[in-house]
C-alpha cells in the first residue's frame, strides 16, 4: 500500500489530518440507497458513542465530532453506550426516535449491531460508522466506514520495532482486551510485520488496555524473562505501565528494552521525547471534520467509498518533541 | 399385644469430633408401645433419634427399620417464611387435575386439619407470625398426618401450654389406639407415666436401662438418669423452689402501659428487688411479647420503662445497661451465636466489662466460664467447643450463664427451664430462688404452671394481650390461676393434671 | 422469633408493592416528562432489552429462593451466544439446544458442587464466571472469531421476528415468567425451593430433597443464562464475545429489587419482572435526559439505584 | 427392612483449616521446580508489591464478610482515593492521602449506614456505590488519566524500609491490626457475633449497629489506603481502571483463605494466604505464558480446588 504517501500532516493540529479513500469495492451513491437528501447544516444529528470518555482516545474522539458539529451548525443529540452492546442498539434506536436524520456511530464491537442498523435503514438514516469496522454490509446496511486500518497499525509498529532493535531480539506483546477485534487486529499485523525479522516472541499475555494490568504483567514478565529487549504494547496506556515496571526492575526503557505501542496519546509521546520510549504508532480519532465531510458529499449525491481510512500519524526520537502538540 | 419390633438398634455409635454422643446402644421399639426416651441433657436421645431416622449415620452398629417413620424433632423444625398450609403439606400437597398444587383445597384442608388442634390461626399466614408453641402443634399435626407406623417425638411438649399439652396426649393415645408405635421424648416426669409403656434411659450415650415403665419408681428412674444413687436425691417437690421472698417495697423496675398493637394493650408490670413475678398465659397471650417490651426489643406505640425510678431509652444497649437482661425464649435464633465457643457465647454481653480500652482480657474470662460451667454443670468438652455443638439443654445453661455473667438487676426469663432435664432444671429452679435472695428481680415466663405458682412471689396473668388478673399470696393456686387466664381452660387441664 | 416477623405478611404484600409503586411512579413521571418515552417506538425497544435480562433473572430468582446467588450468569450468556451462533450453522435446532445443553451442564456442575460439597455459592458460581469466560475464548481463538448467523435462517428470525412491533424474544420471556410463577407457587418443586431457601435444615428434617433441588435451580439457572444468550445471538445475528460482562449484578440487582429475599426463603417471578422493568426505565430514562456526560450516567444509575432500594425499605416499615 | 452398614469414618479436620498453606506451599514447589528465575530476590519482590493493595482491601473484606455482609464497592472506593489524589497533590502528598482516606472513610460510613440504620442488603447498599462511585470518581477527575510526579508521594510506591517495600510493610501491619482486632478487642468479638446471630446479638445488648457502621467504615478506609498505595506504584491517577473487579479478587481471597461467606468468623492470617496464593496463581499462569482462555480456566479450577479442601463438611 501507499501509506507512507499518507503522511502529510505535519502541522496545523488535528483538524488538519488527510484522508485517503480506498477504492476497494464500488463507491455509494446516494441515488443507489434512496434516502431523502439532508443539508448538514441545521440537521439533527446523532452520535453514539461506545465506551466512556475514561481514555484518551475516547475523549478526543467525542469532542472531536462536538467541535465539527458545532462549526457546522447541526444539531448534535448524544449517547453513551457505557460498553454495553444492547445498550448500544437501544441508544442508536432512541436516537432514531428522537428525529435523528444523520447517524455517526462508534461501534462498540465489531458485530452486533445489525438490529440497530436495520432500524436505521428503516428509517432511511445513513449511518457513518468510525474507529471500528463492522461485519456489516456498507452502502445498505451502513454508509462507510471511517478509521485506521488496525492490521495496518500492527505492521507499522512491527516497522519502528525493527528498525529499534536492527531486527533482533525477544520481544514481549502486551496484548489488549480479550475478544475484542482491535486486539486481534494489532497483533495480527505486529506478528506478520516481525516474521522475516530476526525478532522473536517470548511472551504474549493480555494487560486489557489498562496500565495498570500492563505495569503488573510486565513486571511478571521481566523477573521470568530478564533476556526481553523489546515490548510491544498494543495501546499506549499498556506501554506507559511497562515503562514503571521496567525502571523498577533496574532497566532502561527505550535503551536496554525498546517500547513500541499504539495511540498516539500525550503521556507516552511525552515519554519518547524524554527519552525512554522508542516508537507511537498513531491510532487518529480526530473523526469529526472526515465524519461530517462525507455525510456533506452524500447529500450532495457524491460517491462515498466503503472505506474511508483516516491517516495515523508517527512518533518516535526523531519528532516527537516537535509533534507533542499533536498528541492527544 | 403382639411384640413385633418396627425398630430395632443393636451396637450403635456415634462420635462428634471426640464427644462420644452414643455409645454401643440397644434399642427396641415394638409394634403399638408408647416408648419413653430419657436422660439428662446431652444424654444422647435426639441423636439416637437423628441416626433412626437416618439423619446422622452411625459410625458403627446397625438398624432395623420396619415401616415408616414420622418425626418431630426437638427444635422446631418448619419454614417460618412459608404459609402454616405450606409447612403442613409440604411434599404432599393436594393437586388439581393439571397437576398443579391445589391451593384453596390445601388451605380448607390445613384450616380444618389444625382446629382439631386448637388451632384457629390464619393457615395462609406465614408460619414464622404464630406463636412458638402453635409452632410446635403444626408440627405434631404434620408429623401425625403423615400416615407413618412409628411416630417420634423429641421433646413435643417443651413449650406447649397446659391446654395443648393435654390436646397433644389426646393425640398420642389415639395413634396408641390405632396402633401406631411411638417413641416420646421429656423432661416431664408427670407426662411420662401418664402415658409411655416402656421406657429406655440413656445416661453419657449409653444405654442404661431398658424396661416397663410403671414398675419403675420415678425416683429409681431420676436416679438413673443422673447416675446417682436414690439416696444421694434429695426429695424435692415437683420444683426446686424455695420460700417466697422477701422483697423490698420499692419497685426497681416499673413497665407502664406498654401498647404495641395489636400484640399488648395497657400492660404494667412492676417487681421489687428480691422480688420473682411471673407472667401466666396461654400461648399467644402476649408474655413475650411484654418481655421483649421491657427490654427494648419490641417497638412501642406507647409506654415507658423506669429503674429504679429513671426512664430508660427503649433500645436493648439501654436496657441491658440499665440491668435489664433477658434469657430468650428460642434460643437457636436468638439466644446462641452458634459459630462461636461456649466461652464466647457466656461472655459475650458482659466483653465490655471484662475488656480495658476495648481489649479483652483472656484470663478474666477464663475464670468467669470456669466458674459458670462448674456452677450450672454446663457439658462440654471443654470451653473451647462450638456452642452450636451442645445439646438443647446444656445450650440453654449457657444462655443463662451468659445472662447472669452481666450481673443484673433485672433478669428476664422467658421459659427459662424448657427443655432442661430434670436436675438441671431443679438447679436452674434453686438458682432462681438464689439470685432472688440476692436482690435480683426476676420476671419469670413459664408454661409450666407448677413452675409459676411454686417460683413466684406473685402472678401477672395476660390474656390476649392485656392484664386479666393479679394474684399473690394465698391466691397463688392451680384453680386461681386458671380461672383467671381463661373460663374454658379449667375443666379439662384441672380434671388431668391432679394425677401425680 | 416472632416479633420480627410480626408484620410479614403484610411485609410479603407491601413488598411487592414497593417496586410496583416505584415502577408506576418512574413510569407516569417519565411519561410526563418525556414525550418520547411512551411512543410505541421506544416501549418496544424497552419491553425488547427487557426481554433477555428477564429470562436470565428467572433463573436468579428461583437460585436467590434457595438462599444462593449465580455469578456465573454472564458468562454463560456471552457461551451461549457464541454456542447458538456456531450451532446456526448446522440449523435452527443445533442452534437453539446447543446453548442450552452446554450452559446447562455447567448449571448441573454448580449445583452439584454447592449441594454436595457444602462449598458457597457465591465462590463456586465465581469459578464458573471464569470457566465459562475462558471456555469462550477458547472456542473463538481466544476472541478473534466471532461466528456470524445467516440473515436469512429461521434462527435470526427467532430473535428479530415481531408481532405487532413486538419482538418474539418479549412473547417467550413472557412465556417463561408464567411458567416460572407456576412452577414455583404451583408444584412441589418450587415449594422445595421456598423450603430450601427458608430453613435448609429443617427441609432436610421435612424430607425436602434438599440437594436436588439445589442442582435443579443452578441447572435451570444456567439453561435460561443460555437460552437468553441463544436468543440475543439471534437478535444480533452474531455470537458476540463481549457482551454479558457484570451481566450478573445486573440480574442480581432485578431480583433483589423485586421483593426476593437475598437470604433466601421468599421471592415472587412477578417482582423480579417488575425489577426488570425498572432498571430498564431508569436507564431509559437517563437516555431521555441525553445530554448526560457519560460519567454522570453512572452517578445518576448509582443514585436511581439508591432511591429505589431505600424507598422499597420504607414502604416496607 | 433397610439397613445401614456399618461404616466407621473419622476424617481429620486438618486439611480442612491448612488447606490454603498446603495450595501455597504446592504452587511454590511446582514454581521452584518449573518457572524460570523463580527463586530471585526480585520475583519474590514483585509477588509481594502486587498482592500488597489487593490483601489490605481482602482484610477490610473479611471484618465484613465476618459480619455476614459483603462490600461490592471496594473497587470503586479505591478509584475514588485515586481520584482525589491529584486535586490536593498541590498541598502536599501528606494532605492528598489525608482527604482520599477521607474519602473512603466516608463511603464506608455510607454503606455502613444503609446496612446497619436503613436495613438494606448489604450487596444491594454496596452495588449502588459500585455502580455510582467510579462514575462519581471519573466525575471528579474530569474523566481524566492524571500523570503523577510529586516525588514524596511516588516514593510510597517505589521505596524501601529495611531493604522491604513500603507499601508491603504497610500491608504487613494492617494485618496485624486487624488479626488483633479481630481476636483481642471487644469490638472484633462482637463483629464475629454479629455475624454469628444478628438477633441474638440484638438481643445481648450488643451495639450493632455501630459495629455495622464501624466495619463498613474500616473496609471503606482499607479500600482508600489500597487505592492510595496502588495509585502511587502506578505514578497515574487512574479513575477509570483503579480497582477493577477488585471487590471480586478480595472476596475470592477471603474465602478462599477460609472465612466462610455466612459470617461469624474471620480468619485474618487465612485471608493473607489466600491473597498470596490467588497471586502466585496469576503468576504462574503470566509466567508460563498460557493464553488468557487457558489462563482463567486454570484459575476456576484452582479456586474450586482450594475452597474444595476447606469447605466446612456438614
Ligand atoms: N452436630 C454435633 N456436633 C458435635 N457434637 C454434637 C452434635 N450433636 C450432638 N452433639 C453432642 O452429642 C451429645 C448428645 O447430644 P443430644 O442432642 O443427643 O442430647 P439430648 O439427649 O437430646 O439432650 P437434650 O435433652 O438437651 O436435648 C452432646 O454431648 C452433644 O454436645
Ligand atoms: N411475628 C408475629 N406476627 C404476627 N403475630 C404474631 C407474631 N408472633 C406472635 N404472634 C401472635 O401474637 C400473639 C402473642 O404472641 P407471644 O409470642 O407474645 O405469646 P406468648 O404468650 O409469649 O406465648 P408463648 O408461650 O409462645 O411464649 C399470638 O397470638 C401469636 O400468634
Ligand atoms: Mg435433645
Ligand atoms: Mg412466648
Amino acid at each position: 500500500t501507499s501509506r507512507e504517501s499518507q503522511q502529510t500532516t505535519t502541522s496545523g493540529g488535528p483538524a488538519a489530518s488527510a484522508a485517503q479513500q480506498q477504492s476497494a469495492g464500488p463507491g455509494c451513491p446516494r441515488s443507489r440507497t434512496g434516502y431523502p437528501q439532508v443539508d448538514v447544516k441545521g440537521a439533527t444529528v446523532g452520535f453514539s458513542q461506545s465506551e466512556k470518555e475514561a481514555n484518551p482516545f475516547r475523549t478526543a474522539e467525542t469532542q472531536s465530532i462536538k467541535d465539527e458539529a458545532a462549526k457546522k451548525g447541526v444539531d448534535l443529540l448524544y449517547t453513551n453506550a457505557q460498553s454495553d452492546l444492547n445498550k448500544q442498539i437501544s441508544d442508536i434506536k432512541s436516537l432514531l426516535d428522537r428525529g435523528a436524520k444523520l447517524l455517526i456511530v462508534a461501534p462498540l464491537n465489531s458485530d452486533g449491531l445489525q438490529p440497530a442498523f436495520d432500524a436505521a435503514k428503516a428509517k432511511q438514516v445513513p449511518v457513518v460508522t468510525i474507529d471500528r469496522k463492522v461485519t456489516s454490509q456498507p452502502c445498505t446496511d451502513y454508509l462507510t466506514f471511517i478509521g485506521s486500518d488496525f492490521v495496518e497499525q500492527g505492521k507499522r509498529a512491527a516497522q519502528q520495532m525493527i528498525k529499534a532493535t536492527g531486527g533482533s531480539g525477544k520481544v514481549a506483546i502486551l496484548l489488549g482486551a480479550s475478544g475484542n477485534n482491535v486486539t486481534v487486529d494489532r497483533t495480527k499485523g505486529f506478528k506478520d510485520g516481525i516474521a522475516n525479522s530476526g525478532l522473536q516472541v517470548v511472551a504474549e499475555q493480555t494487560g486489557e488496555f489498562d496500565r495498570s494490568k500492563g505495569q503488573a504483567v510486565m513486571e511478571q514478565l521481566i523477573q521470568s524473562n530478564p533476556d526481553i529487549t523489546a515490548v510491544y504494547a498494543e495501546n499506549d496506556e499498556m506501554g506507559v505501565g511497562a515503562v514503571t515496571a521496567l525502571k523498577a526492575a533496574g532497566k532502561t526503557p527505550g535503551k536496554d528494552v525498546k517500547v513500541v505501542s499504539i495511540d498516539g496519546t500525550r503521556n507516552a509521546v511525552q515519554l519518547i521525547a524524554d527519552g525512554s520510549y522508542t516508537a507511537v504508532v498513531e491510532s487518529n480519532p480526530r473523526f469529526g471534520p472526515l465524519a461530517f465531510e462525507t455525510l456533506e458529499k452524500f447529500a450532495k449525491g457524491d460517491e462515498i467509498p466503503q472505506n474511508i481510512v483516516i491517516s495515523d500519524d508517527e512518533y518516535d526520537s526523531s519528532n516527537a518533541q516537535q509533534k507533542l502538540g499533536n498528541a492527544y | 399385644m403382639p411384640t413385633e419390633p418396627v425398630i430395632e438398634v443393636a451396637g450403635v455409635t456415634k462420635t462428634f469430633a471426640g464427644v462420644k454422643a452414643l455409645d454401643d446402644v440397644d434399642f427396641t421399639l415394638n409394634r403399638g408401645e408408647i416408648h419413653a426416651l430419657v436422660g439428662e441433657n446431652g444424654a444422647g436421645k435426639s441423636t439416637l433419634i437423628k441416626v433412626l431416622t437416618g439423619i446422622h449415620s452411625p459410625d458403627g452398629g446397625r438398624i432395623a427399620r420396619n415401616g415408616r417413620i414420622s418425626t418431630i424433632y426437638q427444635e422446631v423444625n418448619l419454614v417460618p417464611l412459608m404459609s402454616v398450609a405450606a409447612n403442613l403439606f409440604l411434599g404432599r400437597e393436594p393437586r388439581n387435575r393439571l397437576g398443579l398444587i391445589d391451593r384453596t383445597r390445601r388451605d380448607a384442608e390445613a384450616k380444618e386439619l389444625l382446629q382439631g388442634y386448637g388451632i384457629t390461626a390464619d393457615v395462609s399466614s406465614p408460619l414464622g407470625t404464630l406463636a412458638v408453641g402453635e409452632q410446635q402443634m403444626v408440627a405434631l399435626a404434620r408429623a401425625v398426618e403423615a400416615d407413618a407406623d412409628v411416630v417420634i417425638m423429641d421433646e413435643p411438649t417443651s413449650s406447649l401450654e397446659p391446654r395443648e399439652v393435654e390436646t397433644l396426649l389426646d393425640v398420642v393415645r389415639k395413634l396408641h389406639e390405632q396402633g401406631i408405635a411411638i417413641i416420646y421424648v421429656s423432661h416431664r416426669m408427670d407426662e411420662l407415666y401418664r402415658i409411655c409403656d416402656t421406657v429406655t434411659v440413656l445416661r453419657d450415650g449409653v444405654s442404661v436401662h431398658s424396661g416397663p415403665l410403671k414398675e419403675l419408681p420415678r425416683i429409681e428412674l431420676v436416679s438413673l438418669m443422673l447416675g446417682r444413687s436414690v439416696n444421694e436425691i434429695q426429695k424435692h417437690g415437683t420444683t426446686a423452689f424455695g420460700e417466697d421472698h422477701h422483697a423490698d417495697t420499692l419497685p426497681v423496675l416499673e413497665a407502664l402501659d406498654l401498647t404495641s398493637k395489636p400484640r399488648i394493650n395497657n400492660i404494667d408490670v412492676s417487681i421489687r428487688p428480691g422480688e420473682v413475678v411471673g407472667l401466666a398465659g396461654l400461648l399467644g397471650s402476649g408474655r413475650t411479647e411484654t418481655a421483649k417490651a421491657i427490654i427494648g426489643a419490641l417497638p412501642l406505640d406507647h409506654g415507658t420503662v423506669l429503674v429504679a425510678g429513671k426512664p430508660v431509652p427503649h433500645n436493648v444497649k439501654a436496657a441491658t445497661r440499665a440491668g435489664i437482661s433477658m434469657l430468650a425464649e428460642d434460643r437457636k435464633t436468638e439466644g446462641i451465636i452458634p459459630n462461636l465457643s461456649v466461652r464466647e457465647n457466656i461472655v459475650l454481653a458482659a466483653l465490655p466489662k471484662l475488656s480495658r480500652f476495648g481489649i479483652t482480657s483472656r484470663s478474666k474470662q477464663d475464670r468467669i466460664v470456669d466458674a459458670f460451667i462448674k456452677r450450672l454443670r454446663i457439658k462440654v468438652s471443654s470451653p473451647e467447643q462450638k456452642v452450636a455443638e451442645l445439646s438443647g439443654g446444656n445450650q440453654q445453661k449457657v444462655l443463662l450463664a451468659r445472662w447472669l455473667c452481666t450481673e443484673p438487676k433485672i433478669l428476664l426469663l422467658d421459659e427459662p427451664t424448657r427443655g432442661i432435664d430434670v436436675g438441671a432444671k431443679a438447679e436452674v429452679q434453686a438458682l432462681i430462688d438464689e439470685l432472688a435472695k440476692e436482690g435480683l428481680a426476676v420476671l419469670l415466663i413459664s408454661s409450666e404452671l407448677d413452675e409459676l405458682l411454686d417460683g413466684a412471689d406473685r402472678l401477672i396473668v395476660l390474656r390476649d394481650g392485656e392484664v386479666a388478673g393479679e394474684l399473690e399470696g394465698a391466691q397463688l393456686t392451680r384453680e386461681h390461676v386458671l380461672n383467671a387466664i381463661a373460663a374454658e381452660v379449667m375443666d379439662d387441664a384441672d380434671g388431668n393434671q391432679n394425677s401425680h | 422469633m416472632s416479633t420480627v416477623q410480626a408484620t410479614a405478611t403484610r411485609t410479603k404484600v407491601l413488598q411487592r408493592q414497593g417496586a410496583a409503586v416505584a415502577l408506576i411512579l418512574m413510569v407516569a413521571v417519565s411519561w410526563l416528562v418525556f414525550p418520547r418515552f411512551g411512543s410505541l417506538d421506544n416501549l418496544r425497544d424497552l419491553a425488547l432489552q427487557g426481554s433477555f435480562l428477564a429470562v436470565i433473572a428467572l433463573g436468579m430468582t428461583f437460585v436467590i429462593i434457595t438462599g444462593g446467588i449465580d455469578l456465573s450468569v454472564g458468562s454463560l450468556y456471552a457461551l451461549g451466544g457464541v454456542l447458538a451462533a456456531w450451532g446456526s450453522q448446522y440449523g435452527f435446532l443445533v442452534a437453539l439446544t446447543l446453548p442450552l445443553l452446554v450452559c446447562g451442564a455447567i448449571g448441573f456442575v454448580n449445583g452439584l458442587l454447592i449441594a454436595r460439597t457444602n462449598m458457597a455459592p457465591f465462590i463456586v458460581t465465581l469459578a464458573s464466571l471464569l470457566f465459562a469466560r475462558g471456555l469462550l475464548l477458547a472456542i473463538t481463538d481466544e476472541g478473534a472469531n466471532t461466528y456470524q448467523i445467516a440473515p436469512d435462517s429461521a434462527f435470526v428470525e427467532l430473535g428479530r421476528g415481531t408481532v405487532f412491533g413486538f419482538g418474539y424474544p418479549i412473547f417467550i420471556a413472557a412465556a417463561l415468567a408464567v411458567l416460572g410463577g407456576l412452577i414455583l407457587n404451583r408444584t412441589t418443586f418450587g415449594q422445595n425451593v421456598f423450603a430450601t431457601g427458608g430453613a435448609e435444615q429443617s427441609a432436610v428434617l421435612l424430607g425436602v430433597p434438599v440437594a436436588k433441588t439445589k442442582i435443579g435451580v443452578y441447572t435451570m439457572s444456567g439453561t435460561l443464562a443460555g437460552l437468553a444468550g441463544a436468543l440475543t445471538a439471534a437478535y444480533l445475528q452474531s455470537g458476540v464475545t463481549v457482551i454479558g460482562v457484570g451481566t450478573e449484578l445486573d440480574a442480581i440487582a432485578v431480583v433483589v429489587i423485586g421483593g426476593t429475599l437475598l437470604s433466601g426463603g421468599m421471592g415472587t417471578v412477578l417482582g423480579t419482572v417488575i425489577g426488570v422493568g425498572l432498571i430498564k426505565v431508569i436507564q431509559n430514562v437517563i437516555n431521555q435526559i441525553g445530554t448526560l456526560d457519560s460519567n454522570y450516567q453512572s452517578v445518576v444509575s448509582g443514585v436511581f439505584l439508591l432511591i429505589v432500594v431505600v424507598l422499597q425499605r420504607i414502604l416496607r416499615r | 427392612m433397610t439397613l445401614t452398614a456399618t461404616r466407621t469414618a473419622t476424617r481429620t479436620r486438618w486439611l480442612q483449616d491448612n488447606g490454603v498453606y498446603v495450595a501455597v506451599v504446592a504452587l511454590v514447589l511446582f514454581n521452584v521446580a518449573f518457572t524460570a528465575n523463580f527463586l530471585t530476590v526480585g520475583n519474590f519482590r514483585t509477588q509481594l508489591v502486587q498482592a500488597a493493595p489487593v490483601l489490605i482491601v481482602a482484610l477490610g473484606m473479611a471484618l465484613v464478610i465476618g459480619t455476614e455482609g459483603v462490600d461490592l464497592s471496594v473497587g470503586a472506593v479505591m478509584a475514588l482515593a485515586a481520584a482525589i489524589i491529584p486535586l490536593y497533590l498541590g498541598a502536599g502528598p501528606l494532605v492528598a492521602i489525608m482527604m482520599a482516606l477521607t474519602v473512603g472513610l466516608a463511603a464506608g460510613a455510607f454503606n455502613g449506614f444503609l446496612v446497619a440504620k436503613v436495613g438494606i442488603q448489604p450487596i444491594v447498599a454496596t452495588l449502588a456505590l459500585l455502580v455510582g462511585g467510579r462514575g462519581l470518581a471519573l466525575v471528579i477527575a474530569d474523566g481524566r488519566l492524571v500523570q503523577l510526579h510529586d516525588p514524596a508521594f511516588l516514593a510510597l510506591g517505589t521505596d524501601d524500609v529495611l531493604g522491604i517495600p513500603i507499601s508491603v510493610v504497610i500491608a504487613g501491619l494492617l494485618a496485624l491490626t486487624v488479626a488483633a482486632l479481630t481476636n483481642r478487642t471487644t469490638f472484633g468479638r462482637q463483629l464475629v457475633a454479629v455475624g454469628g446471630n444478628r438477633k441474638a446479638a440484638t438481643l445481648a445488648g450488643l451495639p450493632v449497629n455501630r459495629v455495622l457502621i464501624g466495619v463498613y467504615t474500616i473496609c471503606g478506609v482499607l479500600a482508600a489506603i489500597s487505592g492510595v498505595l496502588a495509585t502511587s506504584r502506578l505514578a497515574a491517577s487512574d479513575p477509570a481502571d483503579m480497582g477493577l473487579l477488585m471487590e471480586l479478587s478480595a472476596i475470592t481471597a477471603v474465602v478462599v483463605g477460609g472465612t466462610p461467606l455466612t459470617g461469624g468468623k474471620v480468619r485474618v492470617l487465612g485471608t493473607v494466604m489466600g491473597v498470596v496464593l490467588m497471586q502466585l496463581v496469576r503468576a504462574t499462569l503470566i509466567k508460563h505464558n498460557l493464553p488468557d482462555s487457558i489462563a482463567q480456566m486454570i484459575q476456576a479450577a484452582i479456586i474450586v480446588a482450594a475452597v474444595y479442601v476447606a469447605r466446612e463438611r456438614r
